[in-house]
């Protein structure tokens, strides 16, 4: 059961952070707005369902949240793209800060009603006393599709062969003539649809609300960072090892002490690091987990190259 | 965006040079956060007020004759801005201050309005908590300056423990809540005042999570359906809620969730349907308490303000107690007003409100409610137009939440 | 080559600044400017301390709220030790207990974050941001849990200098005086080899390393005297505010400190200063005036980040240039005609921001949402009439600007090629 | 007998299953202007690379002044008296002309890191910076940012920064690559004036430059070396004509 739950969480994670992989990568831009289109997606979607249903909502939302990435491309981002990678890093901070502010502003700062079609509310078969709702099942599938199209364009398509060389070795493919800019627009536009439609399919199985954002904003980092840069394979990897490990952390009733005495060592009683239990610590596991693969490899889990 | 800059540092310094006390108006500032994440809560807090201001004091005669306003501070949700925020308060001349959301904001104050007041014996504050339930705000760090006008965590667990006392359904109970303070009190209350009063309920569980940092609830709903508890304890509140319900709905845990706060702002809408039958919350007032006044006075508040809920009772039970005591001390002077108000006892619409003056700390009746469909009967109205509502279980009245307090007050 | 110890314009301008700093306090007496003056001095030395590592390194980093924090509750916990019985030299001289304690941690951190640059270095510093900030409430005896460490500063009257440290003024005093030391202290280590080698690894690691530079010992070392100021601004806070909570730790303070150098400008020393000061304004006055500040903030940022990536001290650099040039009386008459239609523009934005809040936010006057006040004018939301002022000026603000702007812009890039051809 | 300045000894390097520096056995004298030439792709700046630690060496053996620097870090290399220059302009670009070279002499000065001593008051390290750029004839750009340099102005800047610690090992790679012919003519004259006295080894594709300078000079092919003699013997041996230009009866003045 914690495995799947595992898997589930960790296959969003990979959703979101696929796009984000093909931008850091290509365009060595830290998208710090990253998270913020997922949002956008859970809200477009939202607001679509509201007048012509769910499922429309599916297809359209990332739609427009891939044109809304690569107007930002294009009118922003490029121009900060001339003053370093500092500037434009700083610009998808404020970006952020600006969509977070509209959002509020166009749909409150309440959670929305955004609830899942009827037709995915329900079990659909029960492990070990516990149901396993549908929708998650439906939110799997998405996600593997998605990353099956995601493998075959970039493998069968010219366009995907031009990206996966863009991804190891940037300045190659520019030498070769490509129209880079272009590409960027196109690579900034499709990640932000991906991080568009893990919104759409996240937004209602959690919550719709403007902090959704900053929720999981830090944590792309660390799927992309940990699987190393340049690499789809490795997101995946790492968004499904994280997913894991807090999974099975919280899974896991032990303490720091019990973990301590594994390798013989004692804490003293009643301090408060003898205290802590695993569950506890879960959801800083992954950044305990980035900092040490920075500290001895760098290049991520399965990273083409150092920053 | 220059001019914007100057444009209100000009405005920011005529409102300086002006402040003073040039109004005929008992000023109450509300430091709560109005811009960022909590903004929400401020927000409907600061409408609360000035609507219980207008329609319950100053439509029937006001303070003395003068208006009771109030005006909002925004602190962003920060105790560094508090106090900032304080300050600048002072200067505008206001005497009195409120604010409810966050410990670490109303710690902040506390502290800061304790040290004011020592340091400017003439023109001392007063401040009005209506809503940060740490005990130890009228337990160790008690102040003669600070009035709670809502029942805080011990005293809430008292009262639901008092009712799971009676629930012989009730055999294994498992703790959860977020990774600071309020969560840790949550949990030690429970297993302390369960232990005392059901030893044969078994705490099959206890989990801190840091707050707002989970995304997916699954594992911790999985762990708890394994533990095979029948009742979930739980301080969430805001998105930890909702979404502790919503994954216990998913994976079809069927337990029961005390909660301290499933009724504030926006949960009941983010948790929707999912929490029908499940959710239990204690408050001191919902829309289907039958009341003579506060009925209407929500409605109408619901309909002035769409997409705000009336919630806080104790904001218009503040409002009438703070100007009753400002007739009776006549007097807006904060050290004669917090005497009027010490031991004061005033009839509200769901019984009476008494402020101890241990402790400065107000003991009134409570309600445990369910989240239920709407029906027309029990379940008049419902929250946050969701089609489902709180309907009563249990009244707690003001003796039963009442217990002894540790404050050892310093008085001017 | 001027050989005088500290050349005398910059004298000038230093004790220029010292006296207006010590001026503000006399001419506005409210309490709330003080205070506000006294966050502003906490800030320009942290955002000084984060500009050695930014502006001076080139290390960006996303979690310099740790050192800043962590000296923050050292000095609280010191405050608390001392207690009342310390004297007012005791307790002034607290902030330094900070600072050899962000000191501390950053020998302890600096040396896992400084053995790579870039982007290894900005997400490792990410990573222990987090990591530190999600302990502080983990372990609430050292950080006090939610409701923080508070403290007092206030010490007995009988001493030498009648300072009790409790009136805001005199605190405003001590924070002035550390924020000179420590950004006298900053600016001269600019002037010394290692400050001078720091520029150099920030520029070129590589050539670095082959004159015989051990970048990593001097990122390192920067980390750690970076973390000493940053230490000191959080011993400062500590004292001003008397409480400090778990928030001072999290990533909102390392973002804001970076959004404050970043504004004033990396490249220039004075740039945090300048940021600093603007942004704690931006915070505490805008936002005092209006619910919409966060979008006004990011919008001025946004615009900052497209069009003077140099932040606020490239501007002025740029106009002083000019000015030494005698170019910049050319130039004036453009500004002034520019900064009309801006203005212009600018009122319309604001009308349409402040009006959208208004209805959808629902932050009116409190009589419904059928009405705001923008500037003691009420207006109402349900007519027609305000949209389509405010657009109105919008549109006319955005032609005005086109078409001033273009004529100002070629006389622009006629004076900076003038500018530059001076130069060459 | 003293040893020689630099020994290499059964050097490889390879990347991946490609060998780029196979086997190569060379000595430096003391005092001598030692030339490396070769094809595009012999590896050349590898070779470089391997001696001032740039890279990390496969196997072999290379010491400096007797004492092995296989494993040392490139600072360390470079406190040991070995300075380099780099094929594509390696400088401090936001920092003046000025700073660049001080920046270059501050650690054989012995100020480390110190952040005790104000800068301006160190007079050796001015007086140094100041004769280098006299030397290199950048005076008059003292304050110049060195990213808005001229591209010759940048090249005589990066030979400054290499010579100015005083290192008695000097490793020039392409100082004259991409200049035109007067401006290759002062960069030789500026070349030779500033390492009198100095071990010198340098890469270099301009022939003239190379038997103007050079006391010995090196052939590298396919990362082995097929000769090293004097220039005169160098320009008769029949394996280097053959590898250089297979039909080419002598060395010329070859661009590339």
């Amino acid at each position: 059961m914690s495995l799947l739950n595992g898997i589930t969480y960790g296959l969003l994670l990979f959703m979101l952070s696929s796009g984000l992989t093909l931008i850091f990568s290509m365009m060595g831009i830290l998208n710090f707005a990253h998270a913020s289109f997922y949002m956008l997606g859970a809200y477009f979607a939202y607001q679509i369902s509201t007048w012509v249903g769910f499922w429309p909502g599916l297809l359209v939302a990332p739609l427009i949240v891939g044109a809304v990435g690569a107007a930002v491309e294009r009118y922003g981002l490029r121009r900060a793209h001339r003053f370093g990678h500092v500037a434009e890093l700083l610009f998808t901070f404020g970006l952020a800060f600006v969509v977070e502010e509209v959002v509020q502003l166009i749909w409150g700062k309440v959670a929305v009603d955004y609830r899942i079609p009827a037709e995915l509310d329900g079990t659909l078969f029960t492990l070990f006393s516990t149901d396993f709702p549908i929708y998650k099942g439906f939110m799997m599938l998405i996600s593997v599709g998605m990353l099956v199209a995601l493998y075959a364009l970039l493998t069968r398509t010219r366009i995907g062969l031009i990206i996966q060389a863009a991804l190891t070795k940037p300045d190659m493919v520019e030498a070769l003539g490509h129209n880079v800019p272009r590409i960027f627009m196109l690579v900034f536009g499709g990640g932000t649809a991906l991080a568009g439609l893990a919104g759409v399919i996240g937004g209602n199985a959690f919550i719709t609300e403007p902090g959704m954002a900053a929720a999981v904003g830090s944590i792309v980092f660390v799927v992309v960072v940990v699987g190393g840069l340049g690499s789809l394979g490795g997101a995946f990897v790492a968004s499904l090892l994280i997913g894991c490990i807090q999974t099975f952390s919280v899974a896991l009733s032990i303490s720091v002490t019990d973990v301590f005495a594994l390798i013989g060592v004692s804490l003293p009683q009643g301090s408060q690091v003898a205290r802590l239990t695993i569950t506890q610590l879960a959801p800083v596991l992954p950044y305990l987990l980035m900092v040490g693969i920075l500290i001895f490899r760098p290049r991520g889990l399965m990273g083409a190259r150092e920053s | 965006m220059k001019s914007k800059f100057v444009q209100s540092l000009a405005l920011a310094t005529s409102a300086l040079l002006i402040g003073g006390s040039a109004f005929a108006q008992v000023k109450i500032a509300y430091i709560d956060p109005l811009s960022g994440p909590f903004a929400n809560v401020g927000d409907a807090g600061l409408k609360g007020f000035k609507e219980a201001a207008e329609i319950l004091v100053n439509q029937k005669g006001g303070i003395m004759g003068q208006k009771l306003e109030f005006v909002g501070f925004d602190n962003k949700g920060s105790p560094q801005e508090t106090q900032l925020q304080l300050k600048a308060a002072i200067d505008q001349g206001f005497r009195f201050v409120t604010l409810g959301n966050g410990s670490g904001a109303a710690h902040s104050l506390i502290d800061a309005v304790n040290k004011w007041n020592a340091r400017n014996p003439d023109k001392t504050v007063l401040f009005f908590n209506y809503a940060a339930v740490d005990p130890t705000l009228t337990g160790e760090k008690c102040s003669f300056w600070h009035f709670r006008f809502d029942a805080n965590t011990e005293m809430k667990m008292e009262a639901i423990s008092n009712f799971m006392e009676k629930d012989k359904n009730i055999k294994k109970v498992f703790i959860i809540g977020q990774d600071y303070a309020h969560g840790h009190q949550v949990a030690k209350y429970t297993k302390e005042m369960l232990t005392k009063k059901r030893p044969d309920i078994k705490i099959v569980g206890e989990d801190l999570h840091p707050i707002g940092r989970v995304k997916d609830f699954a594992p911790y709903i999985a762990k708890i359906k394994a533990s095979g508890a029948d009742t979930v304890m739980t301080g969430n509140w805001g998105n930890d809620l909702s979404l502790l319900i919503k994954a216990a709905k998913d994976a079809g845990l069927k337990a029961r969730f005390f909660t301290y706060y499933a009724g504030g702002l926006g949960t009941p809408q983010a948790m929707g349907a999912a929490g029908e039958n499940m959710v239990l919350q204690l408050t001191e007032w919902h829309m289907n308490v039958p009341t003579k006044s506060t009925e209407q006075f929500a409605l109408d508040f619901n309909k002035k303000y769409p997409g705000i809920w009336f919630y806080y009772l104790r904001v218009n039970n503040m409002v009438q107690m703070v100007a009753k005591a400002m007739n009776t001390a006549k007097s807006t002077d904060p050290k004669a007003v917090a005497l009027a108000l010490e031991d004061l006892r005033f009839p509200v619409d769901t019984g009476e409100v008494w402020m101890r003056k241990s402790d400065h700390q107000a003991m009134q009746p409570l309600y445990i409610s369910i989240f239920s469909k709407k029906d027309g009967k029990a379940v008049k109205h419902d929250s946050e137009g969701t089609g489902y509502g709180w309907k009563t279980l249990a009244t707690v009245s003001q003796r039963d939440s009442q217990l002894p307090t540790s404050c050892i007050m310093e008085r001017p | 080559m001027n050989s005088a110890i500290f050349p005398r314009g910059r004298l000038l301008l230093w004790g220029g600044c010292l006296a207006a700093a010590i001026a503000l306090p006399l001419l506005f007496k409210s309490g709330f400017v003080v205070s506000l003056l006294c966050q502003m001095g906490i800030m320009v030395v942290f955002a000084l301390s984060y500009n050695m590592l930014l502006g001076q390194t080139g290390l960006l980093s996303f979690g310099h709220a740790v050192y800043y924090g962590l000296g923050a509750f050292v000095t609280m916990h010191a405050l608390n030790i001392v207690g009342k019985d310390g004297g007012p030299l005791t307790t002034a001289l607290l902030p330094l207990v900070g600072g050899l304690a962000g000191m501390l941690a950053g020998v302890l951190l600096g040396y896992v974050t400084t053995k790579k640059a870039g982007t290894t270095f900005a997400m490792i510093s990410l990573g222990i941001g987090e990591l530190v900030a999600a302990s502080a409430l983990m372990f609430p005896g050292f950080f006090g849990g939610e409701g923080g460490v508070s403290g007092n500063r206030v010490v007995g009257k009988e001493n030498l200098l009648g300072l009790t440290w409790g009136p805001q003024v005199e605190m405003y005093g001590l924070i002035v005086a550390w924020a000179f030391l420590a950004t006298v202290a900053m600016f001269a280590l600019t002037q010394t080899p290692l400050g001078r080698m720091a520029n150099a690894v920030r520029d070129n690691p590589e050539r670095a390393e082959f004159v015989g530079y051990d970048t990593q010992r001097v990122r390192f070392l920067m980390v750690i005297l970076s973390g000493l100021f940053a230490g000191i601004a959080g011993g400062l806070s500590a004292l001003n505010y008397e409480i400090i909570t778990a928030e001072t730790l999290n990533a909102h303070t390392s973002g804001v400190v970076l959004l404050m150098t970043f504004v004033g400008g990396i490249g220039f020393f004075y740039g945090p200063i300048i940021g600093a000061i603007l942004i704690t304004v931006m915070q505490i006055v805008i936002g005092g005036l209006t619910h919409a500040w966060l979008l006004y903030f990011g919008l001025f940022f946004l615009f900052m980040v497209l069009m003077a990536p140099g932040g606020i001290a490239s501007v002025i650099a740029v106009q002083r240039n000019l000015w030494l040039a005698g170019l910049l009386g050319r130039m004036l008459p453009h500004y002034l005609a520019v900064a009309l239609p801006v203005l212009v523009l600018l009122a319309g934005l604001v009308g349409l921001v402040e009006l959208s809040y208004a209805l959808l936010a629902g932050e009116g006057v409190g009589a419904g949402d059928t009405a705001t006040r923008v500037m003691t004018m009420e207006f109402h939301l349900n007519t027609p009439g305000p949209w389509l002022a405010a657009l109105g000026t919008t549109a006319l603000g955005l032609l005005l600007t086109r078409w001033i702007g273009s004529r100002a812009g070629v006389a622009w890039n006629a004076a900076l090629a003038t500018l530059h051809g001076d130069k060459a | 007998m003293t040893a020689p300045a630099i020994r290499i000894s059964g050097l490889r390097k390879n990347f991946g299953a490609s060998e780029i520096i196979r086997g190569v056995d060379l000595d430096i004298h003391r005092g001598e202007r030692h030339a490396v030439i070769g094809p595009n792709g012999a590896g050349k700046s590898t070779l470089f690379h391997l001696i001032s630690a740039r890279l990390p060496v496969s196997a072999g053996a290379i010491e400096l002044k007797g004492e092995n620097v296989v494993g040392l870090k490139p600072f360390e290399i470079n406190r040991k008296g070995l300075s380099r220059s780099f094929q594509i302009t390696n400088i401090f670009h936001n920092l003046s002309v000025f700073e660049n070279l001080r920046c270059a002499v501050l650690w054989s000065l012995g100020y480390r890191y110190s952040f005790w001593q104000r800068l301006a008051g160190l007079k050796d390290a001015r007086q140094r910076a100041e004769a280098v750029m006299e030397d290199i004839g950048l005076a008059k750009r003292r304050d110049t940012p060195a990213g808005i340099l001229s591209y010759a102005e940048q090249r005589a800047l990066e030979i400054g920064i290499t010579i100015a610690s005083g290192a008695d090992v000097i490793l020039l790679d392409e100082p004259t690559a991409g200049m035109s012919r007067s401006e290759t003519d002062d960069a030789v004259a500026l070349i030779r004036r500033v390492t009198e006295g100095k071990t010198l080894v340098m890469v270099e594709h301009d022939m003239g430059v190379v038997f103007g300078l050079a006391d010995r000079i090196s052939v590298l092919v396919y990362g082995q070396i097929i000769a090293t003699d004097a220039p005169a013997a160098i320009r008769c041996n029949a394996a280097v004509q053959e590898a250089y230009l297979g039909t080419s009866p002598h060395l010329g003045n070859e661009h590339d």
